[in-house]
Order: C-alpha cells, then structure tokens, then sequence
C-alpha cells in the first residue's frame, strides 16, 4: 500500500469571513455590558471607571421593572396568539388543497413587506375610530399581525417533515380527530411550535415602532428605553438591563436548545 | 388609592422630590407614562389616550386648547399662585386668550452652549453656526419651533411667534446657511451632550440641563447668556386633561404639591432647573443657585425670548421649511 | 355547510381562515382607511372631510416628497445590496462548509435577542467621534484626528442596518442554498466546471429565490425604517418615513402622512416587482 | 366455498377533480382471504385501499363491510386497520405505546391492554421489546411493528398499503412467508396493496390487476398467470411473447388457429377473455417454448429463427430469437440446468411450442 | 485479451472516521467493457465509484485512468462522466442546456454545441426535445437526459449510480438494453453500481460484487452463478440451497465427497473457491434439482422428502422440500411449463441432482 494522500490544505477563507462576520454582529452587543460597568452617565470614550451602581439601582426603577413586565405580557400573549394561528393555518397550507390557498398564504405573509411605520400609523388610525384606546391590547393585535409570518412559516417547515400517515393512522386505530390532535400531532410538532414560541417572542419583545404607536400608559420595554436614551441621566440603568437581557435571552436560548436536542434525541 | 391618579410626562419627572406633598398626603405616588416629545404627547392625546395631569411646554398650548384636550385651572385653587413668578404666569401659553390652561412648573434657558477651550468667550456669537470654520461641528434640535426661535433670534426678527414673510424668509436663510455645517439636528439632549463632550461638536444650540450635565462631567463648556446675543427661554408646566377620570381634589393635590416651595428647593439643588416658584430660590442652596447662574433670576427675563405659542398658520410653515431645510432643499 | 367543512377544501379554509381573517383585516381596514384620509385635508387640528385631490397634487408636485423618495430608495437599496452581499458568504458557510449549523445559526440569531434601540445605539459608540473606531485607530497610530465620515450620514445608516437585517438575509439564503440538491454541484464539478465556474453557473442562479426573498424582506421595511436614519443618519440620513413620522406626529397633519405612505407604498411596490422581473430574468440568462 | 363475504364493494368511483383515479369497482372478499390488489403505479391501487379504510370519501356506488354500509361511517369507527406504506410509526412513542395506541380508546384495565401488546409483539416475534424506541428499530422491526399495532386490534379486516416496498430483497422475502403464515393462522381477510408480481403470486388466495384505475382481472395466481384476460395483464404479469392468430374453426371449447410463425394449432378457449373476433391475439410464455439445434420432436409446432440475443438471468437464460415471419424477437427462457449455455448469437434454431400452452388473448384490439 | 487497461485500481481504501467503507479494492478493467459493482445496501458501492470519478479521496492505494495516476486530479480534469442516482438535472436550465453544460467549457463554436447537444439527444431517443423544462421530464426522460450529459463529453469511462433504480419495472427493462446497446455502439467503458442482480447480469460483460466494502469476486456473470467463490456471493446471485459436504477422497481435479441427505458424489473442485478443508460447503441451485413422485432416472444422487410449502412464481414453482436428514427445507425450483402444479403440500417427493449441478464453495467457515 502506498502512503496515505493528503491535498495540501488550504487557508479557510470562509471560516475566516465567517468569524470576522461574527465579530461584526457581536462587537454592538457586547459593548452595552461594557458600558452598564462604567461609572459615568455620559456614554463615550474614554470610560470613566468601573461601578456596579447601575446594577443594583435597577430594582429600584419601577417603570422600568413594569416597562419589563409588559414586554414580557405583550411578548408571551403575541406569542401564544401567533403560534396558534400559525399552527392551524400552517397545518392547512401543507395538507390541504383548497382554492385560495396561495393567495391565503401570500396574505398571511404580507406583514413581513409593509413597511412599519404604514402599519403602525394605520393601524392606530383602525383601532381609534373603532374606539379602542392605546393600550397593551393594541400592542397585542399589532404584534401578532407581524409575529404571524414568522409563525407561519416557521410551522410550516414543521409540517412539511410531518409525515401525514401518522395521522390517518392514529384515526385508523380509533383515535378521534381531536384526539388525534392531541396525541399524534401536537407532541410530533412540539418542537416546531417550541421554535414559534420563541421566535415570535423575540419579534414582540424587540419591537418598537408599533409598540410606539399603540401602546398607552403602559409602555413596552423598547418604547420606555426610547424615552430612557433621551434622558442621560438613566441610560446606564437601561444598559445594564440591556445586558441582563442579553444573558437571559442566551440562557433561554442554550436551554431550549438543550431540550430540542434531548427531544431528537429520544424521539 | 395615589397610583390612580395618571400623569403623562417626559421620563424622569416621577422623582418623588418633585412632589413631596403629594406623596405624604396619598402615601405613595402618581402613576407615571411618558412621552418622548411634546408632539409624541399631543399625537397619542389626540388617539385618544387617557390620563389626568399631562406635562407640555407653553409653546404647544394654542393647539393643545386648540384640540380641546385641557381645561382651564382654578387657579384660585392652586396655593401657591400668588407665590409663582410673577413673569412665568405671563407667559403666553400658561394663559391663552385670557384663560389659565397650566400651573408653571420648570423652566430655563435655551442657549448657545459651546466648548469654552475652543471658542472665546468674546468671540462667540450665534452668527459662528453659520461661520464655515465651523463645517460640521455644530448640533441644533431637530425641532422647528426651536430652530425657528434661534433664527429669530440670530436675524433679529421682532417677533418670534408673529414673524412677518420678510422675517420668516431671512430666518429661513439663515437656517439654510447653517445646515451644511450641522453634524446632526439632535432629538435626545443625551446626544448633543456626549458630542460636545467628546468635541464632536464645538457649538450647539440646546437645554441648560446640556450646559449642566456637562459641567457635571467636567467638560469646559458652558451656555452663552449675555442677552444681547440671544438666549431664549422656555417654560414647561403641568395641564389638566380632559380626559381626567380622577376627582378635581386629587388634582389640584397634585398640582399644589407640584408648585410647592419644596419641591422648587428639591429642583433647583438637585437637578439645576429653575423652578417656577419664587420663595424657592431663597430657600435653595445659595452655593448652588450661583453656580447654576440663577443669582440675578430677572435678568433672564429682561430681553431673553419666550417660546410663546406660535401662531397656527405660522408653525405648518416653520415646520414644512424646516423639513425642506433639513434636506438641504 | 358541515358537508362541506368535511371537505379538504372547507377543512383547509376552515384552519387557515383565523389567520387570512386577522391579517386580512388588519391590512385591508387600515389600508381603506389611509386611502379615505389620503382625500381629506386638515389644517392645525380641524380635519375637512371634503374629498380633494390636494395631497396627492402636493405629493406629485413638491420636490421635496420626491427628492426624499429617491434617497429612501437608493439607502435601503444599499442597505439591501450590502445585507446580502455580507450575508451570502455566510449562508454558503453555514450550509456547506459546517457540520454545526444549529450552533452558528443559534450565534447569528443571539445578538438580536438584545433590544434594537441599544444595538443602534451601539453603533453609535462604536462610529461615534471618540467612539471605539476611532479610539483603536488613534491608538495605532494610524490617524491623529477622529475620522468623522464614519457616522451621521448614509454610510451610517447602511451599515447599522446591514447589522440588524443580518439573520433577515441569511435565514431565507440559508434555505435556499440547503435545498440545492448536492448531486448537482457533483454534477457540474463532473462535466467540467471548477468551483468558481459552479458557483455562479449553479448554485447562484439555484438561490435566486432565496435572494429575492431576504431582499424584499430587507427592502420594503428600510423604505418605511425612520428609527435608524434619525439616530445615526445625522443632517444627511433622512428619509421618507422619517417625513411621514413629522406628519403623523408634529406637523399633525394624517390626511398628507396617510398619502405620503400610500404613494411610498406604491413607489416601494413597483420597484421591489421591477427587482423581481429583473432578478428572476437575470437567473435565466445564467446557462 | 362456504364463507361468507366480508366485503362487497360495487360500482364504487373516485374522481380527483375531473381525473377519474378509480371507477366503477366491483369486488367482493371472503371472510380470510388473502387478497392483493396488483398494477402499475399511479393506477389507483392506493385509492382504492383508502376508500376502503374510509380515509377517502367515494363518489358513487356502495361499499359493505361485514354487512355494514359504510358510506358515513368514519375511519375511526370502521372495523378495518392499516399497515401503512412508511409504517407510520409514532416516533414521539415506544414500542408498547406504539401498540397500545389504539387499545387505549378501548377501556380496557391496565393489565389487560399490557397482556394484549405483549401478545401482538410475541406474534410477530418482537416479544420484550416494548421499551424500545422507534428510531432504535430496523426497516423490518418498524414493519413488524406496524403489523402487531394493527393486529391488536382485532379487525375483521387488515389493509397493507405496500408493507414489504421499503424492505430489501432478503429480509422481504422472509417478511414474505412471516406474513401469510400469520394470516392463515389468525384468519383475517388482508387486502394488500403491491406491485411487485412475484409478492402478489406467491402470498394471496386471490389478485386483482388494476390498470388506469380499472379492475380488469380478479384471479387466482395461476390462473391470472395462465388465462389472462387480455395483453395488458399477460405483459404485467410474468413475460410474454405475443403473436397473432386467424381463427380458421371453431370447436366450442377450443378453437383452430393459423399461429403466426407457427402455423395451424389448436387451442383452448380462454373464457376470461374479454372480447372475441376472428383476429385473435395468442400468447406464448417464454419458459413454454423449447429451444433446440435441431427441430425438436413430440411438439404441435414448430418454427425457425436465430438466436439475436442471449441475457444470462442465473437460473435462467433467455434467447431472443429472430423467427421468420415474426416482426418482434421471441423470448425463450431456458432453466439453467447444468450451468451451460447451449446456443450462441446468431445461431440457427428451432422453437417448438405445443397446444396447452397457447394462450388465447381474444380479440387483438381488446 | 487485446484491449488496454482503462482503470487500475490498486490497495485502494477510504475511511470515514474509524468506519472503513471500502477495504483494498484491486480493480482492472478493460477498455469498452460494461463492468458491474453489485451489492447489498451500504457496501461500499457508491463510495467506490464516487473515488473513481474524483469525489472522494482516498486514503491509501492508487487509481489510475488511461494509464495516468489521478491522486491529484480533482474531478473536474478527469477523463470520467457520471450518471448519477437521482439524475442531477440541473432544474434551472432546460434539456438542451443541461446537455450542452459540459460543452460550453470546451470554447466550441454555438453551432458546433448545437450539433452535439442534438446528436447527443438523438443518441437517447429524445431528439428535439431541447427545449423542455427539467420539471417536464417523466423518470425514464430524466434518466435518458442525464445519459446524454454524460455522453456528449465523449468520456473514456461512463460512471453510472444506480441508474435505473428509480424507473418502473418495465421502463427498466427498456432502458437496460437501450443502455447496452449504446455502450456496445460507442466502445466506451461503462461502471455501473446496482444492487439488482438480473440488472448486473443481464447487462455487464463482468460483475463485481462487493460486502461490507470488500470486493469478494469478480467475475463474468456466468461463472459468478456457476462457481461463486463462497455462501455470501453464492446467496446473494439467485436462490442456492446449502448442504454440508465431507471431503472423502481429492481427485485433483475434482473432489469425492458425502453429501448431506444425498451421499455420496464427485464434484468438480471450484477454483475460485477462497479456502478448503475437509468440511466443504456445497451449494445446489433450486433449478438443477429434479423433483417427482418416483425416483427419477438417471440422476447421480437422490433423497426423499415431503413437500412443505409451494410458491407459485409464475414462470416456475418452487416447491420446498423437507428432506430426511437435512434441516432447512431444500427449493425445488420447476419450469412452469404446462400451466401445471404436479406435487402437492405433504406429497411424497424423491429429488434428484447430477454431480455436476453441485458446487463446491470451499471450506465451510470462509
Ligand atoms: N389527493 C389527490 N388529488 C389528486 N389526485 C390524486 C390524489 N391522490 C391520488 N391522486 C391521483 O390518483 C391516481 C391514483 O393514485 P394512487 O395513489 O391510488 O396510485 P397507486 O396505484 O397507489 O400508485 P403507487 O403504486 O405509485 O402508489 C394517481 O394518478 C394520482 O396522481
Ligand atoms: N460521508 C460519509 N461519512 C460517513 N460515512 C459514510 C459517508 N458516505 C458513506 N458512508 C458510509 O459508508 C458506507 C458505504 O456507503 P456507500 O454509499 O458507498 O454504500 P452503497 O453500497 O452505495 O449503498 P447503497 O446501495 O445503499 O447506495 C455506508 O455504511 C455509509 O454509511
Ligand atoms: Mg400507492
Ligand atoms: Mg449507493
């Protein structure tokens, strides 16, 4: 036998673009938590020096603890009320044929192309001369309207792996339509509804234009950080939530990971 | 039972120092929703969006009364009237047509502010925005209102809020002029703060609170305020809402607490603003007064411009030109 | 009618309705509406419910609406050429070079789990006069005076947004390039072409769609984006949302900012079909 | 036969639109018997099965099972189970709950629902491997899998929806045998859908061949093998040299041909044939004929040709030999017997064909 | 032979991490010959052929094509085309374009691509059909397009993956001698994979046929069927029974033993047979027995035996035979020639077997 061959390898130039690419989307990022450290109100070049202040002021920041809790209220209902959507219309879309389809489809992903700000302003134009006042709800219906493409797809793609006979035979072996539902189709997709839920969250939680325009006295989180930027004084709070923020949504994303990869795993 | 009462205000104003009485007599604090801007404030008030006391400027008045979103203020309901600056309650905009729509709350100065290492103290001037020495190192507000006081101001228009076609074309020019040389028109203080700071920007037009939160930082920067060469003045205060769902009593609690003595000492030593009542100033910290500038407090009234609400016709065209303005039309 | 909900045609309408109904609805009603105010007029706070043709004469007539237009369309076509051109390499990776695409994709989405206010922001300090940029420059000894043209101006704006579209253009590019049946690229390799030749004269024309895809996903929203532009776009980033906002907000004027928006949504409209003509044609020519 | 039938279906179509993927079905299934439903792809096989499972609605004409009219009676009430094509495996679930799935709707106890899975896996020898889980099984353990969730059940009918397609040759081949020696012992009418001849011939009672979706022929194997009814199910099934006929007498049972090639030849009337005419379509399977250097003695026909291709299959060869006055090659198979090949390319050789195994295909147009 | 060496292939192997997917693969072929890789699922096949055309490296060994050695070749300046499984069709372009890819490459004029892409599809039978979409294609259109990419480049070695696999049983048949007829037509060498041994018999000058990335035998297809070289290629090629033989006396030549059940034979040694010993295995293929209800007539050895199953295959009947002394039943496979079936299940049957029927396949344990 002759000796093993080997190609001379190469220099990567595209894991080196990729990393360089990383670079560019993580250096915005990791300098909030730099900055939510830095012992001076005024957000520049050189830093002044180190301080956990802004930390341990942060619960103490009422509205920016409620601004959080309604993100959180807004982000989980948008999500729940988008996947929901998703779901059935995505479950419609890859199993059955039925005239309209596509122009259902196309409709159902017409938010992702409007610009914002025509939605937002016709959309606080609706909601007012139907008599409904800004408040949580009209951030609610405004952000499921632009979190429905991305459940809707996201879904989609979940059914498209879903093999169709699994249905016809829990039916087959006596199972009810809904408790075929229950029982075959719901733990099958759980992880793509798992992804939906998360995904349309981040969509609600990082929205603002809309929020800004349909939210009253209870402002989400962007919109109370719009108002913080403003306002020198507390900018370094928002940093600092910002960077909770940042490892929350890390840890949130490691586990579910986790439990997605545990789930293929045992399924 | 204090939460209840709903306040619609810039962010920051819920610093219970701003209304000790209040909370004393309620036990807690208002509930708080804030706007970035006035004109943020009127759009959401005009969709319909509800609260009891909200916190504008005299300059927007006309329209909000305009709009019919406020009501007129027992003013022989608030205590402290007789005790509020005598000038501030002048001000077109705390009274439109002959009614009183707001309790004056804060106020101060909208100036040149400018980087004392750079530019002499003799040599300043609002003339140097236009200088071309100057190419983009100067910020004004992205607000035409503002942009159109300074003009007046800097083209020696006789009237800011009534300006004649002639005036309102050179004021206009004047704008134009200086646009190649703006950085940026800021829409957050925050920002024309860390510009001047860094020495981004050597000149800008803005809040004394820039001027304080600079001299906080230790920037060598300070507000031009020699009358003569233009410094206007702004007076923000609070409006009860026709929209109010809370009783008249709880109110005027509120607006009491607001325009009291203690409050204006709290403003004024812990934040540098200049409160609308006068007793304040004896009260506050001498130290401080003097080094916020507030010593000789009628000297900023003498010739100093008001931002008395503008003229209805005027301002769609301020604000049409300023738009063009801004896109170097 | 239960007859015909047992039909895949009623069962299919039955589930998708709740969502066609809610975007349908949240779509059409407003877009009427903006269409009714379009017509109207309104000085200071009195709106005058005579149907005019007013605000469209002023937006066909002012210069202004046409100059902002034009720039609107020319930034978030840049923003788009520059989110796709950076985010294509990157896609390719991810679908052909990486056994972990669960892992980069999950890199490339956590940065968004940040909120958009403070990622622009960040730009902001990385751009900014004294801001990281310049710092790491001076202290290189590469310039003396801060560089100024890296922020307030359309570069600015380009660049932010080609962060925070990023998972935007290479999700749908992503797909498209997994989907390539990889028989083909060994195909072609067979008949002759080197890796280059392949790449454009098989796998690009094989992701156009997913290139339209991201580029009017990109597209049509920057058009409407006015955050961005008055955050770092300084004295020369305006755009046309940014004219539309003062409409809806200090000029106080709906009738004009609803025709604004239905004329920028025509404009946005009629160049993102003349991009998918274009593009689709373009993937043909490639034999 | 004695048994009763336990389905009966007739006159049954479907349409797809303005397609018509099956039409005017008529079959009727005796209680055990092992039925496969054969044709090409996309004839409908798999339409029919579903109609039968009550997964598709039929358009006209009744379908009866067990007596029962089955026109609204849904899927989950009919007393049919289904092997899928993929198996259709809960993958969320493991082996016992897979089987148990269906017992669960069933009230049953515990111990009873347990008793029963562990009965339906030991029959299709998977005993103890309730807690596996899906993806840890075999393409066969899956199938035997799908097998014993269905048969749990009880049904009076099992439909298999091409059970063995995903199986590779060998384990096919035992799944094969596994499967019939099951049903025989259960006694439950299976349908199974197949396409493979050789499946359908050696496991079913009976087959039906379906073309474009039409029934054209329910037989036993060897007399679909035999008497088809016309071309299409002759070539479908098994190989087939096919020559024309002129009907020169007819005797009743058998008839007088003029055999292309051949010459004059008597053969028996195949009463499956669909339609009759003077020119007849005769059949000639390729293992029927004898190949030989000289003419073979002792058959009823004899004709000339030479060899123009030879294709070694193992047990068998295949000549293809050009006969004189015959347009298409004529295939003779000839058993491998001592691992010799007799005839080369090009070689001059007699064919030798007798009476009995003409087949009469009626009328050449049918 | 006279003809050159195309492909040498020398102490080749490839390794997937510890997984050894093809183990020293020696490999000569001649110019112009139709060669077949046959084997079970995951043996190795397709990474053989994917190392031939470039695909893959390999870890050890050496290949070389037209006598020059591709070590460092990528595949793009190989002299090989390849057909793949799926087909690859390029679903952007048309079928003229797909055929003329290649072309373009090699700076002809347009009219001179147009000619050849032309003659190219002429060549399949598709002539004219430049212009259809990819998406327009049936299976066997697809696969013949694919061929004529492949071809237009004029290649010295054809690589083909499994090309038929995906077509019907009839299309198959079709295109399997319209495929040799073109490859003896143009002379080129042809590689093809499969894993359907009528496939590879039928078409291949020679067969290679691979386990678990081991090339075990190659061979002309007739003497893989008559002497393969152990059980696993011996069951793999057709039906086989297998019986215990023990060596008496070794003639040279041929071999003296006992055979299990049938006693005592000479049988020819098989030189491709990979290890001897006393303890032999031999092999009888189901078509080389005699089966009837007397004792047949001039066989070298028989047994007696009860019948236990039949199946009906259509062109025979394999009758499996329980006989005294011999665990497995043995299969009897008998040509169908009369429409009959002679033996019934429980019959009393004798079988009968010539000395040169039984193969020797070496050392029982190999
Ligand atoms: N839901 C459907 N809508 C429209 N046409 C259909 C549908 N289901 C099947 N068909 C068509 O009906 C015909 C018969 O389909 P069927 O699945 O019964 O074929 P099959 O005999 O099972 O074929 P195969 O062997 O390929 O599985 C096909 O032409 C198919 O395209
Ligand atoms: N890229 C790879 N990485 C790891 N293992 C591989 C890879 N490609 C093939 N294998 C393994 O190598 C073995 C041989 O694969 P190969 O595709 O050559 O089989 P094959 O004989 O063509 O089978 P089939 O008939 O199923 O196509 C298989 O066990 C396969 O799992
Ligand atoms: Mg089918
Ligand atoms: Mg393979």
């Amino acid at each position: 036998m002759s000796k093993p061959l080997r190609k001379p390898v190469r220099f990567p130039w595209l894991l080196a673009y990729a990393i360089g690419y990383l670079i560019f989307l993580y250096l915005p990022v990791l300098l909030l938590p730099l900055f939510s450290f830095n012992d001076g109100t005024i957000v520049a070049f050189p830093m002044k020096g180190f301080t956990l202040k802004w930390y341990a002021q942060l619960g103490a920041q009422d509205t920016l603890l409620q601004a959080m809790a309604n993100s959180l209220i807004v982000g989980a209902v948008t999500a729940l009320v988008a996947t929901s959507l998703g779901l059935f219309a995505a479950r419609a879309y890859v199993r059955y044929r039925f005239k309209g389809r596509e122009v259902s489809e196309g409709l159902v992903m017409l938010p992702l192309v409007i610009p914002g700000i025509i939605v937002a302003s016709s959309m606080l134009v609706l909601f007012i001369s139907l008599g409904l006042k800004p408040s949580l709800t009209t951030v609610i219906l405004g952000h499921v309207f632009v979190a429905l493409p991305f459940a809707v797809s996201i879904m989609k793609s979940a059914f498209d792996d879903f093999d169709q006979s699994l249905e016809e035979a829990a039916f087959d072996l006596g199972e009810t339509v809904i408790g075929t539902f229950r029982r075959v189709t719901l733990p099958i997709v759980a992880p793509g509804i798992v992804a939906s839920l998360l995904v349309t969250f981040t969509v609600s939680f990082d929205e603002f234009v809309l929020a800004f325009f349909l939210s009253g006295n209870q402002p989400t989180l962007p919109v109370y950080i719009w108002s913080q930027i403003r306002f020198p004084a507390k900018l370094p709070n928002t940093l600092a939530l910002g960077s909770l923020l940042l490892l929350a949504s890390v840890l949130l994303l490691l586990t579910a990971e986790y439990f997605r990869r545990r789930s293929t795993k045992s399924a | 039972e204090a939460g209840s009462l709903s306040v619609f205000d810039w962010s920051g104003y819920e610093d219970q120092g701003f209304y000790g009485g209040y909370v004393e007599k309620y036990g807690g604090a208002p509930s708080y929703t804030y706007f970035g801007s006035v004109e943020e404030a009127f759009t959401k008030l005009q969709s319909g969006f509800a609260a009891d006391l909200a916190h504008p400027c005299t300059d927007a008045l006309r329209k909000w009364v305009a709009a019919d979103l406020i009501k007129p203020i027992d003013t022989s309901r608030i205590d402290n009237w007789d005790k509020l600056l005598p000038q501030i309650k002048d001000v077109d905009g705390v009274t439109v047509d002959g009614q009183t729509y707001m309790v004056p709350f804060e106020w101060g100065n909208t100036g040149l502010i400018y980087r004392t290492d750079q530019i002499a103290e003799e040599d300043v001037s609002l003339q140097l925005l236009a200088d071309p020495a100057y190419q983009g190192k100067i910020a004004i507000p992205d607000a035409a209102s503002s942009a159109y006081a300074m003009a007046a101001l800097a083209t020696g228009a006789s009237s800011y809020t009534d300006m004649s076609d002639e005036e309102f074309q050179k004021a206009s020019d004047f704008l134009r002029r200086i646009h190649p040389n703006v950085r940026f028109y800021w829409s957050d203080a925050g920002q024309l703060d860390q510009a001047i700071a860094s020495g981004e920007v050597l000149l800008g037009w803005g809040w004394n609170q820039s001027e304080l939160n600079l001299i906080w930082n230790e920037t060598p920067a300070k507000m031009m305020r020699d009358v003569d060469k233009g410094i206007a003045t702004w007076v923000c205060g609070y409006v009860h809402l026709n929209s109010s769902t809370q009783s008249d009593e709880q109110v005027y609690d509120m607006l009491n607490a607001l325009s009291a003595e203690d409050s204006g000492k709290y403003i004024i030593e812990n934040w540098g603003y200049a409160h609308s009542n006068a007793e304040a100033f004896k009260s506050a910290d001498q130290e401080l007064i003097k080094t916020y500038g507030f010593a000789d407090v009628d000297s900023f009234f003498e010739d100093s411009l008001f931002f008395d609400a503008v003229t209805p016709e005027l301002e769609g065209r301020m604000l049409k030109e300023f738009e063009r303005i801004k896109a170097g039309f | 009618m239960a007859g015909f909900l047992r039909t895949e045609a009623g069962k299919g309408l039955a589930l998708s309705a709740p969502a066609s109904l809610y975007v349908g609805l949240l779509v059409a009603a407003p877009l009427g509406i903006l269409v009714v105010y379009s017509f109207w007029t309104q000085t200071y706070v009195e709106i005058d419910r005579t149907l005019t043709w007013a605000n469209y004469l002023e937006a066909a007539t002012d210069p202004l609406v046409r100059h902002l237009m034009l720039r609107s369309i020319l930034i978030a076509g840049a923003v788009t050429a520059a989110t796709v051109a950076l985010a294509y390499p990157i896609a390719y990776f991810i679908a052909f070079r990486t056994r972990k695409k669960t892992l980069w994709l999950l890199l490339i989405t956590i940065p968004f789990w940040s909120s958009y206010l403070l990622r622009v922001f960040s730009w902001k300090l990385i751009l900014g006069f004294n801001g990281v940029m310049n710092s790491a420059l001076i202290s290189l000894g590469l310039i003396k005076e801060p560089l100024t043209f890296l922020l307030y101006n359309e570069f600015a704006v380009v660049l932010t947004l080609a962060h925070a579209w990023a998972p935007f253009a290479i999700l749908p590019i992503y797909v498209s390039l997994q989907k390539i049946d990889r028989s083909l690229l060994e195909a072609a390799t067979d008949l002759g072409c080197s890796k280059l030749e392949r790449f454009f004269r098989v796998t690009l024309p094989l992701t156009v769609p997913g290139i339209i895809a991201a580029s009017l996903i990109i597209f049509i929203p920057t058009v409407g984006d006015y955050v961005t532009p008055s955050l770092v776009g300084g004295s020369q980033g305006k755009m046309v949302a940014n004219l539309i906002q003062v409409q809806f907000g200090p000029a106080n004027n709906w009738p004009l900012g609803a025709t604004l928006s239905l004329v920028a949504m025509a404009s946005v409209g009629f160049v993102a079909v003349m991009f998918v003509i274009l593009a689709t044609a373009l993937g043909r020519r490639i034999r | 036969m004695t048994s009763q039938n336990i389905i009966e279906i007739s006159g049954v179509e479907k349409r797809f639109g303005t397609f018509v993927a099956v039409r005017d079905l008529n079959l009727e299934l005796k209680e055990g018997e092992f039925f496969s439903l054969l044709g090409p792809s996309g004839c409908g096989k798999t339409t029919a099965l579903r109609m039968i499972a009550g997964f598709q609605d039929h358009d006209a004409g009744t379908i009866r099972i067990a007596g029962q009219e089955m026109a609204h009676i849904p899927a989950n009430k009919r007393p049919t189970n289904m092997v899928f094509q993929s198996y259709a495996i809960f993958p969320h679930l493991n082996v016992g709950d897979n089987v148990a799935f269906g017992l669960r709707k069933l009230n049953l106890s515990k111990a009873e629902i347990k008793e029963r899975v562990a009965e339906a896996l030991e029959m299709v020898e998977l005993g103890g491997l309730q807690s596996r889980k899906a993806d840890e099984l075999s393409g066969g353990q899956r199938q035997r899998v799908a097998l014993a969730r269905a048969l749990v059940m009880r049904p009076k009918v099992l439909l298999l929806d091409e059970p063995l397609s995903a199986l590779d040759k060998n384990l096919r081949e035992a799944m094969q045998l596994e499967m019939r020696r099951l049903q025989q012992k259960l006694g439950i009418t299976f349908v199974m859908v197949t396409h493979d001849q050789y499946e359908a011939m050696t496991m079913s009672d009976r087959i039906g061949v379906m073309f474009a979706g039409k029934l054209e022929q329910v037989d036993r194997p060897e007399v679909l093998y035999s008497r088809p009814c016309n071309r299409r199910v002759a070539s479908f099934i098994g190989g087939m040299n096919f020559l024309d006929a002129r009907l020169t007498a007819d005797n009743g049972q058998s008839v007088n041909v003029d055999l292309q090639g051949f010459g004059p030849l008597t053969i028996e009337v195949n009463p499956n044939a669909l339609a009759r005419s003077p020119d007849l379509l005769a059949g000639i399977r390729p293992e029927q004929l004898e190949i030989s250097a000289t003419q073979p003695p002792g058959y009823d026909a004899c004709l000339q040709g030479n060899v123009s291709d030879i294709a070694f299959y193992g047990e068998s060869v295949h000549y293809y030999v050009r006969a004189d006055g015959v347009e298409e090659p004529i295939s003779v198979a000839v058993p491998n017997y001592f691992h010799t090949v007799d005839h080369k390319r090009g070689d001059r050789v007699w064919l030798g064909v007798q009476n009995a195994s003409v087949i009469d295909l009626g009328a050449r147009e049918a």
